[in-house]
């Protein structure tokens, strides 16, 4: 029988995999987040799961406008690091887990999720990112991966709700698995910032804050979030929190918190990161 | 119709009509994650964009790395940041030249704890005043 | 005030557009088809909607196995036949209907269907047949048009329940559009077929004028079908008779039968045809 | 865990497994959408079909139009017929040969009402006789 053992929350800043790739971590200005980090480093460490479900948008990366699917879970036995316009992170590969993810894939179709389902994709720095900041900078990743991706940039994203919703639904997925596998799910983004226009910077720290507080207290309060208070709390690109909802959903509603922290600035971004327990 | 998020200020949201406004320009940016497509808009800035069919506000402001004004003219900051990329900016560099700044006063405003929301909610409240 | 005037079922065979295209409708083989579809050409004629929403599946032809959505809407200002193995189909370009195609794409996406929003698709015989039964042979289109193609080629395909309730979902939203629009929508494909296998060649016109008949009286029932009893009884590619639910939970509950016909065979399959009214 | 459809005589459902096992055989298939493609393939199947990763029993399937062969290597119809297309065969062509009889005799039995579904419905069923 699968199980869902954690959910983790995190921003997936690039800049944090720039920080890590080109060994700055221990810089003054980087310090105090990976400082952050290690307790959650040491965490998923004594806690390895055999497979994480990684909930991130691609950033213009592996899909575009041409086509842009709400939902999309990727069945591949393989998903290479995308070329974001740098040449592609050098971080390797990710080992996909096909009988999981066609799994999953079925299951919530059938159950009224209207999937894109992706046979071959690429990942960009929403996924590796917080593979990086999770996992260091191993040879292989320690597990295999289930990326999921969720339009957050072409409005309207997914609602809160629908988010927190499918969650729940990937979780009755995890546990209708046959085969024993710990499973993990991250759900990244955010938290507040606002990359473009002339409110580039804006960062709400207090709000962050109080997501990070809700997330484990009161989860069924921030499913009722809108787009226009995301938007205008957290700045247009912290809509992307709505995909730590998909995160939250998949735990129970008394789920633990095992660690939670937060700082800013990661570049133009409030980064935080949150573990539950189930 | 009007949306509610219009209401917020220095904001361009991506919805149906900016993403027509758009289209082109963004699936410029876009074929720079090619490796091939750098080199040649590297070799002809000029003769590169022409494959695409931007208007000419957008060819210019694509030419003049105007980050404000691609975005005003249907661009999508996540694809406009390919641009940015390709010149070797950093996203606090597009967003000191989108909200009017020097990069060092950017980068300190964010260091400081970025932008803050008082007075940033909405239109109609910094209309109040 | 935009009005859903109909709802038209019809099967999409691609020797249905051949026949039309090589100019042999008036052979005995398709003679007896084309007669029944002279009925619904005139009603659709004195009844003309400005816009007409294609529910279809593409065939190979635009997407494929690459990436795989359950639900697309094109919202591109136009739609060219697709090469699907012959060189494009000589017929019309489609103009599609961005302003209207946008509005539905936000409702449905606000209102918790998963969809993804094409800017860019060729249209292959799934929408062009359909358009050439119902419109037969014009210099151009005599209406804009709204693709809406379905995933029934990769199992599993959305849930004769959800694609009831998309359509239902469907009618709020043109109820909620303010231009002035009659709207009709075609769901197309089916009825019973099969193409693959040893089983090749099934038809079940009992199943069909079944289906036909309940389209009408006991939609509610219709939506209960399952897959395993859609491809066993109507044929491994006769699912894609959930394409007519879709525009069945377009229409009022008691909508009323304009038209109805069935005729087996067209090529392969059980062609069928009907048109409600709200 | 078995599948309801399995049940299903004569019939390969494109489940997940299904997928994978004949996504390289599938998109050569669909490759020859494009007119250039074909022509290509035209010119020589061997090399043409030497660029996409198919089985040897996959490649040797193809090469020899075995139309049911390919489906039990994990084609699906939707693509395998792009293949017929590209022949110059009808569906019914195709639909002969899965079903072991002749083209002549399919569309007779297609002009009779198409093959019954008694007796067709379920592996279970035609077990019990
Ligand atoms: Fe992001
Ligand atoms: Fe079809």
């Amino acid at each position: 029988m699968a199980k869902l053992i954690c959910g983790v929350g995190t921003s997936h800043v690039p800049a944090i995999g720039a920080a890590i790739d080109n060994g700055k971590t221990q810089d003054a200005y980087w310090k105090p987040l990976f400082d952050g980090y290690q307790p959650a480093r040491d965490w998923i460490q004594d806690n390895k799961p055999d497979v994480v479900i990684v909930v991130f948008n691609d950033h213009a990366s592996a899909f575009s406008l041409k086509l842009i699917p709400t939902f999309i879970i990727g069945v591949a036995p393989e998903f290479k690091p995308a070329d974001e316009g740098y040449g592609p992170r050098k971080v390797p590969s990710a080992e996909g887990d096909p009988d999981f993810a066609w799994h999953l894939a079925e299951h919530l179709i059938l159950n009224e999720f209207d999937m894109t389902i992706a046979n071959e994709m690429d990942i960009d720095h929403g996924c590796t990112v917080p593979l990086s900041i999770m996992f260091g900078e191993p040879e292989q990743w320690p597990c295999k991966i289930v990326p999921l991706c969720v339009n957050v940039i072409q409005y309207p994203a997914p609602t809160a709700k629908r988010c927190y919703d499918l969650g729940r639904e990937i979780r009755a997925a995890v546990e209708a698995y046959g085969p024993d596998t710990k499973v993990a799910i991250f759900g990244t983004g955010g938290m507040s910032h606002q990359l473009q226009g002339e409110r580039a910077g804006l960062v709400n720290a207090d709000y962050d804050q109080n997501f990070l507080r809700m997330l484990t207290s009161d989860p069924e309060q921030l499913k009722t979030l809108s787009h226009v208070e995301l938007m205008r709390e957290a700045g247009t690109e912290g809509i992307e929190l709505v995909m730590w909802l998909i995160m939250r959903g998949t735990m129970s509603l008394d789920a633990k918190e095992i660690y939670s922290f937060y700082h800013v600035p990661a570049s133009n971004t409030g980064a935080g990161l949150i573990i539950l327990e189930d | 119709m009007p949306k509610d998020y219009e209401d917020i200020p220095g904001t361009y949201v991506m919805d149906g009509r900016h993403c027509r406004l758009g289209y082109q320009l963004n699936m410029f940016c876009l074929s720079l994650n090619e490796a091939a497509n750098r080199e040649a808009f590297r070799a002809d800035e000029g003769a590169y964009l022409a494959q695409y069919p931007v208007t000419p506000a957008q060819r210019t402001a694509v030419l003049e790395r105007d980050w404000l004004g691609m975005l005003q003219l249907g661009g999508n900051i996540y694809y406009t940041f390919k641009l940015a990329i390709f010149d070797g900016r950093s996203m606090q560099y597009v967003g000191a030249a989108m909200s009017g700044v020097t990069e060092d006063s950017f980068r300190e405003m964010m260091i400081a704890g970025g932008r803050s929301v008082e007075g940033n909610r909405s239109k109609k409240e910094q209309a109040r005043g």
